[in-house]
């Protein structure tokens, strides 16, 4: 059994982490007590972030750009107004996770902290360009979407190290869309694709989840795509690309063939979609 | 308080009503008592300890340390149930390993402690000292030449049929019919395939869990999650040599079963748990528990070979099945057997050959699950009926109709067929799903047909007339939320013409309850049914007796009256049941007790019509049939499959309760969808890889189509109490075959592999050239 | 689940097989590996760490060369279990050893693995993405021990 | 290790002071330290909703919610939805419906649906799938269920 404290800050946290080895953050705990559940883990401490004020809520900047707290719980993600546009695909993701009970409980750093590669957030942030705060024992730093997941389930946080926000630019006018392919609904992604049209309506980012140890991005493909979206031959090699960066698991959810076959259908498909978007705005 | 109103009083008329279910109040108040919610006095929780292995003989435990740990005060291993084995065909299986694992998961040894942390921490501390054998993991590993042996007594265990069992081949079934062999130069046309299907996990909402208690005599109340507290009570009494004098069984409120709870799951450890521990115990699986340790649905091969004539005449049907037993035989021969009769479908099939051989695996066992086989061979039969109807330019529903069984026929080895509804069912649906889509599309339309027994072995109830009148029901049949304790009263307060709330239904108890084989094989309504409807009309006998009495009138002249009385016909005077009874009671002839105990005795095989080897069910029952219409679409990018309405209809006999039936229609379809699209329970070597709901999916409401339309035929048969026939598998046993014909409809693709994964659908549409690989 | 994959070094058989044979060495170049004991000729306990994210598990393994054709091939059993028991792996092993033309070795391995109990429930897929992550690493250890070829 | 700690909770509606074991999950204090019933153990991983409870009024897993974390949020089970017009008339529904089968899910259903009509008096056939989806049921194939929340709602709103 787990003693569980209750920091009232991030430093407070963060020291509580220091000093038990065996010791665990629990953010929302849907993810880490159900395998405390099952045995899989047994943190002799779990340090409950729910009392940090700081991170809490979604906010806005002088610039624009979002600082969403990491406590902050899917639903209320899924239900934020200010995410509009090129970040509706972080909505639309949240609004996907699991169900909607679990949505209430879960929360974005602590999915973006365990770095389930068939979950949904890390897609949709690496399409929004997010950037993570984290703060630990040496301090507080950032940490772009783009490094940060470093293999199966490993992450760029050090050890005792903890996520307090995910920020994001400013939302742009343009359409944007987030697809998963699951075995039913509630499930962890077999496959899916988070994408945003440029403002111009002539490139976009994509990436790929469930595909690889972390989401699939290719910014140089996204720059060889630009100006030609209504090729459907580059859109291909544009998927191509992606599927290149790809190291798909075989598993209950699917084999690592039927990822691959995945991506240009997620795609095309995703891109036909924004497309439609466009039209009718 | 009571925030909800009881059902409206229906005065006779009971039959045919949507009656609620009494225990739906309970149920949604919260209120309900499953077994997990059983708490006795001095209680100790129990825990199991699982095999890591898949075949190993345990060469001795070490306990000193579980022993010695916070809370522990009992633990039980091989060593402490004896040599006592049960099943239901082939006694296999100790309580407990003992000697040796035979599959990963297994529970090797349990702890009985104050809490349930406790136990389940000292059983970490248990340590058993084993000596790893080579495993068997596929039948046709087992039956290999020099394959590893996983019951080397097979051939001292009592069986209760004809088995033919050798090596690891558990049991073999094989029936004919006609001449197949000389049959084929008579088709036109001849379709042939191989199929496998997969392993299913019933998920029954509620995991298995047990409380045993031990009296001051030494002797056992045992309250569990069951369909049946009579094989409970056999299983535990055979598995720990107890005499079954010696053990009270009881059932508390039941989360489903689906075939799951019908034969032991951890009954007999907790037995043995409390006998040693000398206290109550109660132990309650998890859910990775309740995958890995208790049963599933068999994974199938089959190999299937229909011919007809041009006409589309069916002439000749060949099926051979080879059957994954899992270490201990549990239901499986049954399920074979019952396959291999169902494998001809409801047809006319004049020359019908079937084998099929079951192999012991290291393996979980594989046992009932509702439609026990028939919707693996059904998965096979009826696409290859489409195939046939496609090569010749018949629809779905014409080579349906051109071969169907009738009523009269006799099926495959014998049984002769009461009322069949088939025709009706076909026309429901077809006049039902006719046309194209409310949006004017068309649709991707799969039919496919099924039939059912309703029937096997004992039952008995007892109708006993209270003193003021109402009426004590007593069937010993465990209601698992199907509704059985509600459609019995129904029965019962038909014959006796009796307001359906003054009958009360007694809770199954090996004390005082007549014999109910189980609630399985679609059976209650039907046999239990039957066996209430005569003990409560030797009741209303038992009280014109006392009426004519009471009237000073010939029996003759008298009539049974709505609302539990007795009057002479043509006059207004008439006594109630609370007179006949009080004076019963209290003056002449001593208390009024129906009581009436059957078992189905019509027998399978018609030794002048076929030959039958290895057949595990002499007597089997009535037969229900359904058709079953399907829309799909198929999504073009993931190749998922998506079903957006669904036409079930089922001849039942007579509904009894029309509300329960379709709900039976509905889940057992949704069941089916699950297994048709993704349900797989998946091994990695010898290890379950998905004992989880997290890996193992089943639908949730956002997959199941909204538009499920049923339609209940009612063409009663003679034997059935007021004519009906079960209802509880045939809602389920079509889904695949009807998914599969319409996934071929949409793709153009034919699929032998279950389940119908996006992945397999979209490989489908490749090859079929439906959909094109994007690539660059 | 079956692990497999080869390798290839400068360096002659001869050499390679030694290290192969040097427990020290291969305890060196196993990811997470505490300790390596030799029991007897062809008998070894080793203790291994692994981590999956939040998932850590240290494993007591006895390793069992079960035979053995100098150069060429060596087969093993390793078997063992989680400290607190809770998990069970086993593992049957082959290494075969070739020349290249070039006077370099070919290291060919192939792994039978079975982990059941607390970690056998969890996710298919990622335990042999682990186990090819595990053993890429453990090349790139060994070349290390190798060193340059002379 | 069975040490154990002691909570206040604000539990339908009133205040309790629990002593239950360091870490312990709602799930579990609620059913072997206070006997709270309504709430079943079906899967313990968060993904069958047999468990659901409402939490400051939002539904969540008892089995993923740490006891230690419910101190100062008003929980509520079924067994304290007695005086609540509209959980009452969801149960009326589901009795007529034929929503209840086995019963093992109803409670975790009820209170989903309790919820949804808090948010959404008037929902759609999908919006009640969607809001129940974390809720599974094995026996009806959910059709009377999604009937019984819909017809609720039309009452409801008369």
């Amino acid at each position: 059994m787990s003693v569980v404290l209750s920091p009232g800050s991030v430093e407070d946290a963060v020291a509580m982490l220091a000093e038990h080895a065996e010791a665990m953050p629990l953010a929302g705990g849907a993810t880490l007590v159900a395998m405390r559940n099952a045995g899989l883990v047994e943190p002799t401490h779990l340090i409950n972030l729910d009392c940090i004020a700081e991170l809490r809520g979604i906010e806005r900047d002088t610039t624009g750009g979002i600082r969403i707290g990491a406590m902050t719980r899917h639903c209320d993600t899924a239900a934020c107004n200010d995410l509009t546009g090129s970040l509706l695909v972080l909505r639309r993701a949240a609004g996907m996770i699991a169900n909607r009970v679990v949505r209430n409980m879960g929360t974005m750093g602590g999915s973006v902290a365990n770095a389930d590669p068939a979950a949904d957030y890390l897609p949709a942030l690496a399409c929004c360009d997010a950037v993570l705060e984290v703060a630990g024992p040496e301090g507080r730093r950032k940490i772009s979407i783009h490094d940060y997941v470093q293999g199966w389930y490993e992450t760029a946080l050090e050890q005792g190290e903890i996520i307090t926000a995910i920020t994001l630019p400013a939302p742009v006018a343009a359409p944007s869309a987030y697809r998963k392919i699951a075995r039913v609904t509630g499930d962890y992604a077999t496959a899916s694709c988070a994408m945003a049209l440029d403002p111009d309506g002539k490139g976009l980012r994509a990436a790929i989840g469930a595909c690889g140890p972390g989401p699939l991005r290719d910014r140089d493909a996204e720059a060889v795509l630009r100006g030609r979206l209504d090729d459907p031959e580059a859109v291909l090699d544009f998927a191509a690309c992606l599927a290149a960066l790809a190291d798909p698991l075989d598993d209950v959810r699917g084999s690592a063939e039927y990822r691959l076959r995945l991506i240009p259908r997620l795609i095309t498909s995703v891109l036909s979609e924004i497309a439609l978007q466009t039209e009718v705005a | 308080m009571s925030l909800v109103q009881p059902d409206p009083v229906f005065v006779g008329g009971s039959v045919g009503k949507s009656i609620a279910k009494p225990d739906n109040l309970e149920k949604v108040q919260g209120r309900a008592e499953y077994i997990a919610d059983l708490y006795r006095p001095g209680m100790l929780h129990g825990a199991i300890l699982a095999s890591p292995h898949a075949h190993a003989r345990i060469r001795g435990y070490d306990l000193t340390e579980a022993l010695n740990a916070p809370g522990v005060v009992a633990i039980v291993t091989g060593d402490d149930v004896g040599d006592g084995r049960m099943g239901a065909f082939i006694k296999d299986e100790h309580a407990i390993a003992r000697g040796k694992v035979l599959y990963v998961g297994e529970p090797v040894a349990a702890v009985a402690a104050r809490t349930e942390q406790e136990a389940r921490h000292a059983c970490r501390l248990i340590k058993v000292d084993y000596e790893e054998l080579p495993a068997v993991l596929s039948p046709e590993e087992g039956l290999a030449d020099g394959a590893p042996v996983l019951h080397e007594r097979l051939a001292d265990y009592i069986k209760v049929f004809d088995a033919g069992s050798a090596g690891n081949l558990c049991s073999r079934t094989e029936l004919s019919e006609g001449d197949v062999e000389s049959a084929w130069a008579d088709c036109d046309v001849i379709v042939e395939g191989e199929y496998t299907t997969q392993a299913q996990a019933h998920v029954s909402m509620e995991p298995c869990g047990a409380l045993a208690d031990v009296d001051a005599n030494g002797r056992v109340t045992l309250w569990s999650a069951n369909q049946s507290v009579f094989r409970v009570q056999a299983n535990v009494c055979e598995s720990l040599s107890l005499p079954m004098s010696k053990l009270r069984c009881l059932t508390p409120r039941v989360g489903a079963g689906f075939g799951n709870k019908m034969e032991a799951h951890i009954q007999p450890i907790t037995v043995a748990l409390a006998l040693k521990a000398k206290r109550p115990v109660k132990l309650i699986m998890t859910r990775e528990e309740d995958f890995e340790m208790v049963r599933a649905r068999h994974p199938f091969r089959v190999r299937m070979k229909t011919g007809a004539k041009a006409d589309g005449t069916l002439v000749a049907r060949e099926c051979e099945v080879l059957v994954d037993c899992g270490a201990f035989a549990d239901d499986s021969p049954g399920v074979m057997g019952y396959s291999l009769l169902m494998c001809g479908g409801p047809y006319r099939i004049p020359n019908l050959k079937a084998s099929g051989r079951l192999v012991y695996t290291n393996k979980l066992r594989f046992g009932a699950f509702r439609g026990f086989g028939n919707p693996q061979v059904l998965f096979a039969g009826e696409q290859q009926i489409d195939e046939i109807g496609d090569r010749l330019g018949l629809d779905p529903f014409a080579i349906r109709r051109k071969n169907m069984l009738r009523e009269g026929d006799q099926w495959f080895v014998g049984p002769r067929i009461g009322s069949n509804g088939l025709a009706l069912c076909l026309d429901a649906v077809e006049k039902a799903a006719k046309g194209p889509r409310a949006d004017g599309s068309p649709r991707n339309f799969g039919l496919a047909v099924t039939a059912h027994i309703s029937g096997l072995l004992g039952t008995g109830a007892i109708v006993r007339m209270l003193e003021d009148g109402t009426i004590s029901l007593n069937t010993g049949a465990t209601d698992i939320g199907q509704g059985s304790d509600t459609v019995l009263a129904q029965i019962c307060a038909e014959e006796l013409k009796m307001p359906f709330d003054q009958v009360a239904v007694a809770s199954p108890d090996t004390d005082g309850s007549p014999y109910n084989w189980g609630t399985t094989a679609s059976r209650v309504t039907y046999t239990t049914g039957r066996a209430v409807r005569a003990a409560a009309k030797q009741v209303v006998d038992q009280a014109m007796s006392h009426a004519a009495e009471m009237l000073e009138c010939p029996i003759d002249d008298l009539e049974l009256r709505e609302g539990g009385r007795i009057g002479r016909r043509g006059a207004n005077t008439d006594v109630t049941f609370a007179q006949i009874s009080g004076r019963a009671h209290w003056a002449v002839g001593g208390p009024l007790v129906g009581s009436q105990t059957l078992v189905y005795d019509e027998p399978t095989h018609d030794p002048k019509r076929a030959i039958a080897l290895g057949l595990p069910f002499p007597r089997i029952g009535v037969f229900s049939f359904a058709a079953l219409g399907v829309d799909v679409d198929v999504d073009d990018t993931s190749g998922q499959v998506t079903v957006q309405e669904v036409w079930s209809a089922a001849d039942v006999g007579r509904a009894i309760n029309p509300r329960l039936v379709e709900v039976q229609l509905h889940g057992g379809f949704v069941q089916g969808l699950g297994y048709a699209l993704y349900e797989e329970m998946v091994w990695d070597g010898a290890r379950l890889a998905n004992p989880s709901l997290m890996d193992y999916k089943v639908p949730t409401s956002r997959d199941v189509p909204d538009a499920i339309h049923t339609f209940i035929i009612e063409d009663p048969d003679p034997s059935g109490p007021f004519g009906a026939k079960g209802a509880g598998e045939i809602g389920l046993n079509a889904a695949a075959g009807a998914i599969a014909n319409a996934v071929a409809k949409a793709t153009g693709a034919r699929h032998s592999h279950l389940p119908l994964t996006g992945e397999r659908v979209l490989a489908g549409m490749l090859d079929s050239g439906t959909s094109s690989e994007r690539s660059a | 689940m079956k692990i497999e994959g080869n390798f290839e070094v400068d360096h002659p058989r001869a050499e390679v097989w030694d290290k192969i044979r040097d427990p020290q060495v291969m305890g060196g170049c196993i990811p997470g590996c505490d300790s390596v004991e030799q029991v007897d000729d062809t008998s070894y306990r080793v203790k291994v760490s692994v981590k999956v994210g939040p998932i850590k598990a240290h494993f007591n393994l006895s390793v069992e060369v079960l035979e053995e054709d100098p150069p060429h091939t060596i087969v093993s059993r390793t078997s063992g279990e989680e400290g607190t028991r809770s998990s069970v792996v086993n593992s049957d092993n082959v290494v075969r050893l070739a020349e290249t033309g070039t006077g370099g070795t070919r290291v060919d391995y192939i792994a039978d693995v079975s982990v059941t109990g607390r970690l056998g429930k969890f996710g298919l897929g990622i335990f042999r993405k682990k186990a090819d992550q595990l053993a890429e690493q453990f090349v790139v250890n060994f070349r290390d021990r190798l060193g340059v070829a002379q | 290790m069975s040490k154990k700690i002691l909570h206040s909770l604000n539990l339908n509606g009133e205040e309790v002071e629990v002593a239950t074991p360091a870490g312990a999950t709602l799930l579990e204090t609620m059913r072997e330290d206070l006997r709270i019933l309504s709430a079943k153990r079906g899967c313990n991983q968060g993904v069958c909703g047999a468990c659901t409870v409402l939490i400051d009024g939002k539904p969540v897993r008892a089995c993923l919610t740490l006891t230690a974390r419910c101190e100062g949020h008003a929980v509520q089970t079924m067994e304290g939805m007695g005086g609540d017009r509209v959980m009452a008339t969801l149960q009326r529904h589901m009795v007529e419906s034929g929503g209840v089968q086995c019963g093992f899910c109803t409670s975790g259903i009820l209170i989903s649906a309790r919820e949804l009509l808090e948010e959404d008096p008037a929902p759609s056939r999908a919006a009640v799938k969607t809001a129940l989806s974390g809720n599974i049921c094995r026996c009806t194939g959910y059709r009377t269920i999604v009937d019984a929340v819909c017809s609720a709602a039309e009452e409801l709103a008369q």
